[in-house]
């Protein structure tokens, strides 16, 4: 009756490297210039989504654009290492810009199209001209069935819904999973050729777009297996490295809160001297280191790409507790910057909304703990 | 504390009973018939029938009678039909600056204050909080200095509701800052029309503004509007808050589902596309912790009923903060997709909260309020270890230093 | 697709009763006197599950053997919320005693029998002559199918076997539920019939026994669904009294550790003057306060058993939030009490083994959750 | 710290590479052959070549070489068969006590006691607390008195392991009641064969007693067994307590279910009928939390390893001491009726913990050591938050006063 556990291979390096901390030196000036959070907060309730100077330099300038693309491409060639550390700036700043949908999900979907027409559009988007969007609902997870939202007929013309695209705003192309005459196939669609509405986020710094496409002509870009492994792959990608978007996040509220209780003063005491909100900041400190080391072996596993069943562990257990690290990271700091922390003008609800929609965002804790339970066979009860 | 009518088995000797109770309402009925009565007119007439809140003196809108037979008179009147005081509006007059009035204020301002305060037709607010002094209220910085027959109250106010629409407002400052902190303060009654008195929304995160900020400049109020005597502030203060406390932790029995867990309850029943095994789990854990809730509730209420109220209300808002965090949560997260989504971030001005009336996103962000607003999770903590528990108070400093030497 | 939930019935008296309150300062008094920790503590290890002394004075002179039985059997005529009572002091006192086992599970499992030859066994019970065992594992949980470990024959011979029993051993009859001829039945059967073996409990102070029958002459005392309902309604009973018991426990971890925390100083001060302490032990405070109102929701429901369902779910209420809450009190009683909750001359370490052996007897808090599911109309995810 | 050896990089300036090393390890193993050498006869040879702590000074069984280089030999050593000294056995004297008497010790006393310590001949423990001296270390009652050229020493010690097998320990004692508590404390070393010296063993909540308590009335200390100067005992006993920590946070990369998940994931594997939806989620939750430490206890090892050593370590105690404590709680429940069931209860005296020959009731209980032996998780969650996060400290009364004058 006894099955064997998985092997345990050798853990990735959990470091930074110095190219990685560079990358993170360079990110955060641009960031902190240009992005902190008064500008944040000013920009929200605009029709901007995200702020174009911003993300040229970030994109264009600094590269960010094609960072997961290979140069034969017109990219970096960087690894899902040095993605991760830019999102762990760009979670710390609640950044609005594009980078997720389109230099993470869909570049890393497009690479996986890379003998069709992808590479066109890879150049494109790697030089930073345009931004692309993976035409999924933002809760789309690792191991979910292929969608079946839109249909695409003989001539490659698309029908149907997709909800809750990210950064599908703005962008120039989608990359459109749909139900093509021969089974799961991808398919680039110009943005124009889509009618997209935007719904009101919950998370004010990342807008959704719902998209309907009507007959839009689409460009086979794969199908069959190679459709299902881009999309498996820009998923996995995608889910493992928003764990360190939210490192980000948590890192900054568990930063500003421990300095806020530092300088505050109640009962004549700086209010950080109180035990038992050291103890409660002594155990955020705990969840983050921990979500450091979790978020960088899943940063490794993508990047090294050997055993695809790592990965998705990796992928799962990183998401599985840096998710709700994040969120108690948010909560508290809401909680002890007490009454400023509810307003509108501090920003911390910027990162508790960041926070719980990331939450939900490429799969639920408990999804990821489900898949989990197939990968280190660990069965649900029967019945 | 004289007056402050915080438990509800007190009231007056004066004898009245339920039987004169309903004969005063009849008659008052019949003088002025809710039909063919203006609403003003008809509550004042209340007013000055003693019907208003029975266990206020005689002449102050009361009977000196038991404050339990203010229920007898609600009935009797909401059966014919009569107006009411629409007394969510008007919960900060009622609930927290009239018992205040009515213990420490002098006779002109009881007789000044009281009435129009209980008919609505001047709103109160509540001038206590300051940026700086949340939790240790009593390291306000607002000052009043003495100007002739005058004060001159100088400072800021922040977490005010009705701000904007209130009258007049009970207000606390600093008199004088070479005394320890909790000795130099003095209470007034401060007219909200006063032109230096600056009112300002105070957006919160989840867009709205209930609250307000209010920028007090050079404004001036007669010693007539003191409330207690110089440097006495911080104790006619405590009656303010226990009475809010009171009103915070006390309430009638609910019925089962009531409140956060309702929602999502509904949701899981309606959505079962939606539900997942670790989901369901929490759902029940929480559903467990609601209904738990709602029976020491109900045992707190119980108690009250036959008068031997317990410690155990200090506890309810504690249990009902993290609740409400919990489920909404949850709620969020159970509705997927749909939990990314927010209903609308358009700043208004809501007259309450309404937990029910938005969706999830709402009440998630909402419901991080309820650790904070009327008393920290961590200041009630401190509370029910000290006063319940008996645990010593933390070593302070700051009770025998003049205000001004504190560090801040 | 909207399903309506249950009505919301009127709550039951939570408090105590005048009666409740001599009843509990009588029983209070008693384990005062012979039940203080050094005498747990000093029973434990000895051959005798419990003391009988203890037991004469608690059971036949304040008659609490009797304590549910119906005056016209010879007994009290109490009400669960009296035995609740009752079993709130013996939790606090971890006191050894046969009432869970004798006074509560057997005597409701004979109350559904009286019509047959049950009277002659509760009267002798109630009396205090002898006590009796549900043979039943100590984990059966109400809602469980009827066991079918012991088989009876036509002539109504009793074989198999039954683990983890409750205070069979000393007891004088064994109520056993088996399968008979018929279907389910429940018998009466001379505790000499059968082989008892005493494992080593977890809990020291509460010994279990396996039962072992081969053709043990059995008396029937409820067939069919009698027997059934008579099983039922005393795993309800016990299950839901078990909880007045935890809370009983949880109270005295709490006052204990309250009270040595006010007592002890290091670094200079009184350890309960150390605010992260403090907000502990508020905490606990509130899940104590809790615990009470859900465990006198149990009692009361038991007591009026209007609504069958309703009693079901004040019990599964009771055991979902107040069984970890005595683990939790418990846990924290031991960790606050520092190095002296370990060692085995602190009582602490009694209280965490009842504590814990209590979460899994009568259904786990999971257990009772699931079957809340049902009971509230909150079902379980399908597939 | 001089020659406290606490981190990996430091070693003597003697420049011994791995060569030489090698080179005496098979000098070593040509003069005394494992096969017809005794033990206690190759260990002191060994000791005497330098190979028992390489970055042990030359003459005190080193070699003044880099720490690193010990694998050398202990590989070298061990592939010829070699003994070795049982380091579990003699934890104490190698982890605590060796470090400290090499960095406070007389030439005298590092001669006497530093080889057959290392050897296991002569067995050490550790007195340091006290009963009413567990967190607060420093307040310890334990007396010593100067008496001539000896100190009599009077008190009670506990929690201490190996007290009944050792023949030495490492005593502190307070010498000077009239200063600050950290003044006037005093290091020795005791001999444990003095006839003042009763071991009782201390029964734990598992059974068994792996530690004792330790009267000492009357015990004659000859002031050459001080260790340090007088009064300086609390700086000492720092050098030996960092040893401690170094040694529970450190250890090396182990495989994926290492630790208490072990059993209960060995258990739902084995078991199928023992799974319910609601453990399976728990397990899950418990399964992620033991490889995100085991990940976070790498990540510090990588740290160490490239010689830049960060805060992380601090809080790995503070992770396992939970996750040892949840899933072992999580283990009985999931064991039913098995989980009822205890192993035995009979009072035995264990070497050393081990968490995995018993079973899940003993787990359960031996983990709510966890969070209190080597420092309490309350005490670490200060250290983290004053010494990582640069959180103040809270207001300390305790530090200015005579001891004599300290509440208790």
């Amino acid at each position: 009756m006894t099955t064997a556990k998985r092997p345990s291979p050798a853990v990735p390096d959990l470091l930074y490297s110095e190219v990685e901390d560079d990358l993170r030196a360079a990110v955060r000036a641009v960031l902190a210039d240009r992005c902190g959070p008064a500008a944040v907060l000013g920009r929200i309730e605009t029709a901007e989504p995200y702020d174009p100077g911003l993300w040229k330099v970030l994109g264009a300038d600094l590269g960010l654009a094609g960072l997961l693309v290979p140069e034969e491409y017109g990219g970096q060639g960087a690894s899902a290492r040095e993605a991760a550390v830019v999102l762990e700036e760009l979670g710390g700043a609640v950044a609005p810009t594009p980078f997720l949908g389109s230099a993470v999900l869909a570049a890393s979907a497009l690479l996986g199209c890379a003998e069709a027409g992808a590479p066109d559009l890879l150049g494109r988007l790697a030089a930073g001209e345009v931004t692309a969007a993976l035409a999924v609902p933002l809760t789309a997870a690792p191991g979910d069935a292929f969608p079946q939202g839109v249909r695409a007929d003989a001539a490659g013309r698309l029908t149907g819904r997709v909800t809750s695209v990210v950064d599908a705003l703005g962008a120039a192309a989608l990359v459109v999973p749909a139900a093509g005459p021969d089974g799961p196939a991808l398919y680039e669609v110009a943005a124009d050729a889509a009618a997209l509405a935007a719904p009101v986020s919950l998370d004010l710094t990342r807008p959704l777009a719902d998209l309907t496409l009507d007959g839009a002509p689409g460009r086979l870009l794969a199908a069959g297996g190679a459709a299902r492994a881009a999309l498996e792959r820009a998923l996995l990608t995608g889910a493992g490295l928003l764990a360190s978007e939210q490192l980000g996040l948590a890192q900054w509220c568990l930063d500003e809160t421990t300095g806020y209780l530092k300088q505050r003063h109640q009962f004549g005491r700086v209010v950080g001297s109180f035990q038992s909100l050291k103890h409660r900041l002594a155990d955020l400190w705990l969840e983050v280191v921990s979500a450091r080391a979790a978020a960088r072996n899943a940063a490794g596993a993508l990047a090294a790409w050997d055993d695809p069943a790592e990965v998705a562990l990796a992928v799962a257990v990183a998401q599985a507790y840096v998710s709700p690290a994040a969120v108690h990271a948010a909560e508290e700091a809401v909680q002890l910057h007490g009454g400023i922390g509810m307003t509108w003008e501090h920003p911390a609800h910027l990162y508790l909304k960041r926070a719980k929609a990331d939450e939900i965002a490429l799969g639920t804790p408990g999804r990821h703990r489900r898949a989990l339970a197939g990968l280190v066979d660990l069965p649900a009860a029967a019945g | 504390m004289p007056g402050a009518g915080g438990t509800g088995s007190t009231g007056g000797a004066g004898g009245v009973g339920a039987a004169e109770v309903r004969e005063r309402a009849r008659a008052l009925l019949a003088a002025c018939p809710p039909r063919t009565t203006g609403r003003r007119d008809f509550l004042r007439a209340r007013f000055d029938a003693g019907l208003a809140w029975v266990h206020f003196p005689a002449g102050l809108g009361g009977l000196d009678a038991p404050r339990a037979l203010q229920a007898v008179a609600d009935a009797e009147l909401a059966a014919a039909g009569a107006p009411d005081n629409d007394p969510r509006r008007i919960g900060i007059g009622l609930g927290m600056a009239a018992p205040t009035i009515l213990a420490y204020g002098t006779p002109e301002q009881r007789a000044r204050f009281l009435r129009p305060l209980w008919t609505g037709e001047e709103v109160w607010c509540q001038l206590f909080s300051e940026p700086g002094a949340g939790s240790d209220l009593a390291g306000l910085r607002t000052r009043a200095v003495r100007d002739g027959g005058d004060w001159v109250v100088d400072g800021q106010k922040v977490w005010t509701s009705s701000a904007h629409t209130a009258r007049w407002a009970i207000l606390i400052a600093r008199t004088d800052p070479d005394v320890p902190k909790h000795r130099g303060i003095t209470y007034f009654v401060c007219d909200m029309t006063d032109p230096g008195v600056e009112v300002r929304p105070l957006r919160q995160i989840t867009g709205e503004a209930e609250f307000n900020e209010v920028f007090l400049t050079g404004v001036r109020i007669p010693d007539a509007h003191r409330l207690g005597a110089v440097g006495d502030g911080w104790r006619v203060a405590q009656a303010t808050l226990m009475n809010e406390r009171v009103a915070i932790g006390g309430g009638s029995a609910v019925p089962r589902e009531s409140g956060m867990v309702g929602p999502v309850a509904a949701t899981w029943r309606e959505r079962p596309e939606l539900r997942t095994p670790e989901l369901h789990d929490r759902l029940l854990r929480l559903w467990v912790d609601a209904e738990v809730a709602r029976l020491t509730a109900e045992r707190v209420r119980q108690q009250m009923a036959v008068g031997t109220p317990g410690p155990e209300g200090s506890g309810l808002k504690l249990s009902m903060a993290r609740l409400n965090q919990q489920l909404s949560g949850l709620e969020v997260e159970l509705l997927g997709e749909q939990g990314l989504r927010y209903g609308d971030w358009t700043m208004v001005r809501p007259g309450s909260v309404d937990f029910y009336g938005r969706d999830a996103g709402y009440r998630y962000l909402r419901a991080k309020g309820n650790s904070i607003e009327g008393g920290t999770s961590e200041i009630l903590r401190n509370i029910v270890a000290e006063r319940v528990l008996g645990l010593p108070a933390e070593p302070r400093t700051d009770k025998d230093v003049p205000w001004k030497d504190l560090p801040r």
